[in-house]
């Protein structure tokens, strides 16, 4: 048996609910859609249980009606596992995981700022990456916004003193 | 073993050694062949099918057509991120790369660079418009 | 003559001249050791005229007096101590018993001036650095002036030039000195703040310390002081350790005292190119676990030969 | 004694990219740290989705100019794989020579920063000075010193001649030499160690924990490299040694790298001995079929990650970057606390950090609630603490005050 | 123009200190102006030092486009630099935004923000580029500029200028 095979026994074991969605892309590459209750059970049980213990990024998607949150988790043996699950576009909240995985400070504040999505449990802290005079409700990945004048605004050079 | 002053035998060899330093630029400077400077455009190949200024990255290429076959290219070496990408692209092979570097200027306005279409056949004597003003 | 003696020479046009000249040898040789052409002999000169040709900016809550004033008292303090010098004969210009300490002193200046120009600039970096600098003084001062004591101790005098007629008549004692140069050599790099002492200007952690706020007029004066001091400071070892060719002719005696001071110069910038910069702690440590005791070893050593020499 | 905070940055002689950070203080030592990033953000994984893949490409090279061929190898690993596109295998090794030779030009420079700020010039000019060789090899292959753009949908854009394999294996034999001085010098100067040693350390647990990547985890004994546990491009048919070290503070930095750099030349060696002959690049298409994917490579400061989804046309739906000093944040602020403020941009210096992608931004962070420390305030603390030290600036102040008049 | 015009004007030109600037540059620039720096180029030739605090310097090199973020640091750190003061724009980010043209949180070029004295195009700038750069600025300062010696090639076409 490959190692993702194994991995994948190993998951759906324990969540039944994997049986159908969970995606062997390639190598060390597998993919699954995870519902929102689940989540947290899942990814405390890879990282304690099954040794996924880097999260390699979150990225966020603008997938319409909803936006997908995806967790990479690797082991340091290479296998990479992409966990997506999807909140809704109206109501954005999500649960933080720094207790888990401190290194997803950054990378959930980028979501906030970027996206618009309010993590519960992230202490405050200084926003990032946005600038600090970015306008409130602009959310510059999502799909349906574009740079306005006003956000990008490119004054003429005034005077080129030669 | 440890000790102060780790570097002191290379640092005296140094000092007598000459420099590492090159002449430049009192004398030319020496690059490398690939080297990817200033593109330059040969108006007799174009055929004006406008596939560089559309995969270049940086906005930085613009044909224009002037008349019957005559293209005229405009380079906004500001813009310019010497990529080499429209020389890739060019189905005709009617840009290539120079290595010239030395583009400073202190004047903004002179790194926009027009290559002329050759100058149109004898018969309709019609004006070439002026390139379209661009966006600044 | 006198005035010829104070404006001209040995006075403050050729300290001017000699200080910029050395900030040039010292950037060169710096340059050559790390292997490449470093800048050409009149770049000390360029900087200092355009320097002072520059706007001068005086921060809004700076104290404006003390911002002003210091430069000119760096500059005043380093260039009367160098009058008290004994240079190419065993004589200074001016000079009565007890003016080596008096030298040390008027060396001192220049540091509290760099502490109380930093303290007043008040921006932050200038504020660490103005701290740090005197921090320094406290750790380096203390050897220093013992090395520099103990061959005034063997010669029975506080005279300069009375040192200088010591030696001269018992060229061997010298040598007995040389613990006591390596310690002066050494805290002189902390005098003149260069690395591995330059903490209190240390550019990547405070800019540029207690300078951070100077610019035109008031920076060129600071800096020519910084480069007369190592003149001075560099005439001061020289006077102490190396008296050798106090006897010969004025004339060769001047190039054996411009060798000396160019020897001095050289050990600077080797010493400066070849080591990285100590922490505060770490250089306060060194000079009270390593060059106090250095220091004092020698004064002993020299009380000891002393009380041999006398019966 | 009351803690105060000070900024540092975004522009700041150390920090040669735009950064904030506020140290909290007590006294001279470090409390905490936090950090204001984004002075460098220009939005690039938006640009992306307004660009075609080829167009993306450049602009993703240019997320970092010094590990540019990271990125951009990253990426495109991440198109080749949507597209199905098999890289022939004599792209594949001028792509991992590219890689290599620029770990070499990054961990150089890396060596000669570090020295810069514990203020040895010196080791800055002679590593720069010989890594002028592996630029000019870089100019010599890309095209450019920086930003090679080498890579290109299905391979690369320019191929090797015999002349220059032979002159880089004439160079790698230079630097091996050189690197074997320096690792002498970074281990032998007292003066340098004394200011690499015992400062900004992490436990391989906390380096774990915390995610931290590349070198930084590594001189804390975290076994991980991405070149041989997810091998890509010709890793897989070189040997190679992972370096870890167990100091886990700079001077275990310092000893990782120099030891990458070793590993460097050994992995070049092979290449060279075992380039294949054939074509460098396979025609590519400028739709590419919907789908996601995950790449990932060891850039020189650790795990750089792009994730790529294409919706058919001939733009990324989304383009996902995670660069390595992003991951390494947390532990920063983890190694600083505790250390001298003097040590802030060594340790800081130390993850090599560049903002560019991650941006740059260092302000020492204020505890939150803390009220803006005025300059008053801050002349109170340095005169508090210096009295503590048993020096009293207070007296000297009065005395200067009456002295001038100036009652205070 | 006076003796001591000219000796000023000497002066100026034999030490232009710098001061260095990334606004949002992807670094490659950076690392090319620390280069020109260093033994091969040695810019200490020209008299250039680089300088930490602005008050000292006379020349503000400038990489990166100016991101919203960095746009008022820029024109602050500007205004603290003591008059004559000069602005350099280092690699195609700085002169117009190069890539980032477009991008949301990018502004474009440097002379957005403020005035610039010289650009240096290319992507990243080479070092020589940048001497160069630094040199025509320099001459310009110069009533009468020392002879430079030709560029490495003769410009082909001719060169039209928009007003
Ligand atoms: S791609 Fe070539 S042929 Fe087509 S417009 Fe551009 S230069 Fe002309
Ligand atoms: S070299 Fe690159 S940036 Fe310049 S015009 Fe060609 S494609 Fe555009
Ligand atoms: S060669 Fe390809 S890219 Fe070029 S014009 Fe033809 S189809 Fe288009
Ligand atoms: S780390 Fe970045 S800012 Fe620092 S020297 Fe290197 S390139 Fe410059
Ligand atoms: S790790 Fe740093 S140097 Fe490497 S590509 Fe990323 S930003 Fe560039
Ligand atoms: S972490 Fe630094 S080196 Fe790496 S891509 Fe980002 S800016 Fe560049
Ligand atoms: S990679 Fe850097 S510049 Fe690009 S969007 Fe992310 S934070 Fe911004
Ligand atoms: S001009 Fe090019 S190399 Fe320079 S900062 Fe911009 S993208 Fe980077």
């Amino acid at each position: 048996m490959t190692a993702e095979e194994t991995v994948v026994k190993a998951l759906v074991e324990k969540f039944p609910c994997f049986a159908e969605k969970i995606r062997t892309q390639r190598e060390r590459r597998l993919w699954a859609d995870v519902p929102a209750d689940q989540f947290e059970a899942v990814a405390h049980h890879l990282f304690e249980q099954m040794g996924f213990t880097m999260l390699c990024s979150i990225t966020g998607l603008d997938e319409g009606a909803t936006f997908g949150l995806l967790y990479h988790f690797g082991q340091p043996s290479g296998m990479m596992i992409g966990l997506k699950v999807s909140i809704p576009r109206e109501k954005p909240e999500w649960k933080t995981f720094i207790g888990l995985f401190p290194g997803s400070e950054l990378y959930e504040r980028e979501i906030a700022d970027l996206y618009g999505v309010r993590f519960e449990g992230l202490p405050a802290g200084l926003r990032y990456p946005l600038p600090d005079d970015w306008p409130d409700n602009e959310f510059p990945l999502r799909k349906d916004w574009k740079a306005k004048p006003a956000v990008a605004a490119a004054a003429p050079a005034a005077e080129v003193k030669s | 073993m440890k000790y102060p002053g780790r570097m002191l035998g290379e640092v005296l060899a140094h000092l007598g050694a000459k420099p590492n330093t090159i002449k430049y630029p009192y004398e030319p400077a020496v690059v490398q062949a690939g080297l990817r400077g200033k593109i330059k455009f040969f108006a007799e190949k174009c055929i004006g099918c406008k596939i560089c200024e559309k995969d270049c990255p940086s906005d930085a290429i613009t044909v224009n057509k002037l008349g019957d076959k005559r293209f005229e290219c405009i380079f906004d070496l500001d813009k310019c991120i010497y990529c080499a990408q429209c020389v890739d692209s060019c189905p005709k092979k009617a840009l290539t790369v120079t290595n010239e570097f030395e583009l400073a200027q202190l004047d903004r306005h002179k790194l926009r660079f027009i290559f002329h279409a050759p100058d149109a056949p004898p018969a309709p004597a019609a004006q070439p418009e002026p390139p379209a003003a661009k966006t600044a | 003559m006198a005035l010829f003696n104070i404006i001209v020479f040995p006075g403050i046009l050729f300290l001017v001249i000699a200080g910029l000249w050395f900030e040039f040898v010292d950037r060169r040789m710096y340059a050559r050791m790390q292997h490449r052409q470093g800048p050409p002999w009149f770049q000390p000169l360029a900087d200092f005229i355009k320097l002072l040709a520059k706007e001068t900016i005086i921060p809004e809550d700076a104290n404006r007096f003390l911002f002003t004033a210091m430069p000119v008292m760096a500059l005043t303090a380093t260039i009367s101590a160098f009058f008290y010098i004994p240079l190419w004969s065993p004589r200074a210009l001016f000079s009565f018993p007890g003016d080596a300490v008096v030298v040390m002193y008027l060396l001192t200046i220049p540091t509290l001036t760099f502490f109380l120009a930093g303290w007043y600039s008040t921006s932050l970096y200038s504020m660490i650095g103005a701290v740090r600098s005197l921090t320094q003084l406290f750790a380096y001062e203390i050897p220093l002036f013992m090395a520099v004591l103990a061959p005034a101790m063997l010669a029975n005098t506080w005279s300069l030039a009375g040192i200088a007629a010591y030696y001269t008549a018992h060229p061997l004692m010298a040598l007995l000195n040389v613990p006591a140069f390596c310690v002066a050599m050494v805290t002189l790099l902390g005098k003149l703040e260069k690395v591995p002492f330059d903490i209190p200007e240390a550019e990547t952690e405070i800019v540029a310390g207690a300078f951070t706020e100077y610019s035109g007029r008031h920076l060129a004066l600071f800096r020519l002081a910084v480069d007369i001091e190592v003149v001075v400071a560099g005439s001061l070892i020289v006077a102490m350790f190396l008296p050798f060719g106090l006897a010969l002719p004025w004339y060769l005696g001047i190039i054996v005292y411009l060798l000396k001071i160019t020897l001095v110069v050289a050990l600077i910038a080797i010493l400066r190119t070849i080591m990285a910069r100590l922490r505060i702690e770490q250089m306060v440590n060194f000079c009270w676990k390593i060059l106090a005791p250095v220091a004092l070893a020698q004064l002993l050593l020299n009380l000891v030969v002393k009380g041999f020499l006398k019966p | 004694m009351s803690k105060i905070t000070i900024p540092i940055g975004p522009q700041h002689p150390a920090l040669k990219e735009p950064a904030s950070f506020k140290i909290t203080l007590n006294g001279e030592e470090i409390y905490s740290m936090d950090m204001r990033l984004g002075y460098n953000h220009r939005g690039i994984e938006k640009a992306c989705e307004e660009r075609s893949f080829i167009q993306g490409l450049y602009l993703i090279e240019r997320i970092c100019g010094i590990c540019s061929h990271s990125h951009s190898t990253a990426y495109i690993q991440a198109l080749e794989e949507l597209a199905g596109l098999q890289v022939p295998k004599r792209g594949l090794y001028i792509r991992t020579l590219i890689a290599e030779l620029e770990r070499i030009h990054s961990h150089l420079l890396w060596l000669g920063v570090a020295a810069h700020e514990v203020g040895f010039d010196t080791l800055l000019m002679y590593t720069w000075r010989d890594r002028e060789l592996v630029m000019d090899h870089l100019a010599e292959i890309g095209g450019n010193r920086v930003n090679y753009a080498v890579n290109t949908m299905g391979g690369v854009r320019r191929d090797l001649t015999p002349d220059e394999i032979a002159h880089i294996l004439k160079d790698v034999d230079t630097l091996e030499e050189r690197t074997k001085y320096y690792a002498q010098v970074a281990t032998e100067e007292t003066t340098l160690v004394a200011r690499l040693s015992k400062i900004g350390y992490l436990s391989q647990t906390d380096a774990e924990f915390l995610g931290a990547v590349g070198p930084t985890a590594r001189a804390c004994g975290v076994d991980r490299d991405v070149r041989r546990d997810d091998p890509y491009a010709a890793y897989g048919d070189v040997q190679f040694k992972v370096c870890v070290d167990h100091h886990g503070d700079v001077y275990g930095r310092v000893l990782v790298r120099v030891g990458e750099l070793m590993e460097s030349y050994s992995i070049i060696r092979q290449l060279m001995k075992n380039m294949p002959d054939g074509p460098i690049a396979v025609k590519s298409p400028r739709r590419i079929a919907a789908g996601e994917v995950y790449s990932r490579y060891e850039a020189p400061r650790g795990e750089d990650c792009h994730y790529v989804k294409s919706n058919g046309t001939d733009k990324p739906e989304r383009v996902k970057i995670r660069a390595p000093t992003l991951a390494n944040w947390r532990a920063v602020r983890k190694m600083i606390e505790g250390n001298y403020l003097a040590d802030a941009p060594i340790i800081i210096a130390a993850i090599d950090p560049c903002f560019s992608c991650t941006d740059r931004a260092i302000e020492l962070v204020r505890p939150a609630g803390a009220e803006t420390l005025t300059w008053g305030a801050l002349r109170q603390h340095g005169i508090d603490w210096h009295r503590k030290q048993g020096l009293d600036f207070a007296e000297l102040n009065k005395k200067l005050n009456t002295q001038l008049g100036r009652v205070k | 123009m006076g003796l001591i015009q000219k000796i000023v004007t000497w002066a100026r030109i034999k030490s232009p200190w710098v001061i260095h600037f990334n606004t949002g540059a992807c670094n490659a620039c950076d690392i090319e102006v620390i280069a020109a720096l260093t033994p091969r180029f040695d810019l200490e030739r020209f008299g250039v030092q680089l300088k930490g605090s602005p008050r000292h310097a006379d020349v503000m090199v400038v990489s990166g486009p100016v991101t919203r973020q960095s746009r008022d640091r820029l024109k602050r750190v500007y205004d603290q630099l003591a008059e004559p003061k000069f602005v350099v724009a280092v690699g195609t980010c700085a002169c117009s935004g190069g890539v980032f043209q477009g991008c949301y949180n990018v502004e474009g070029g440097i002379d957005m923000a403020i005035p610039v004295n010289a650009y240096i195009p290319g992507c990243a700038a080479r070092p020589e580029a940048i001497i160069d750069g630094v040199v025509k600025l320099l001459s310009s300062l110069d009533p009468k500029p020392a002879a430079l010696p030709a560029p490495v090639a003769e410009p082909v076409e001719k060169v039209d200028v928009p007003a």
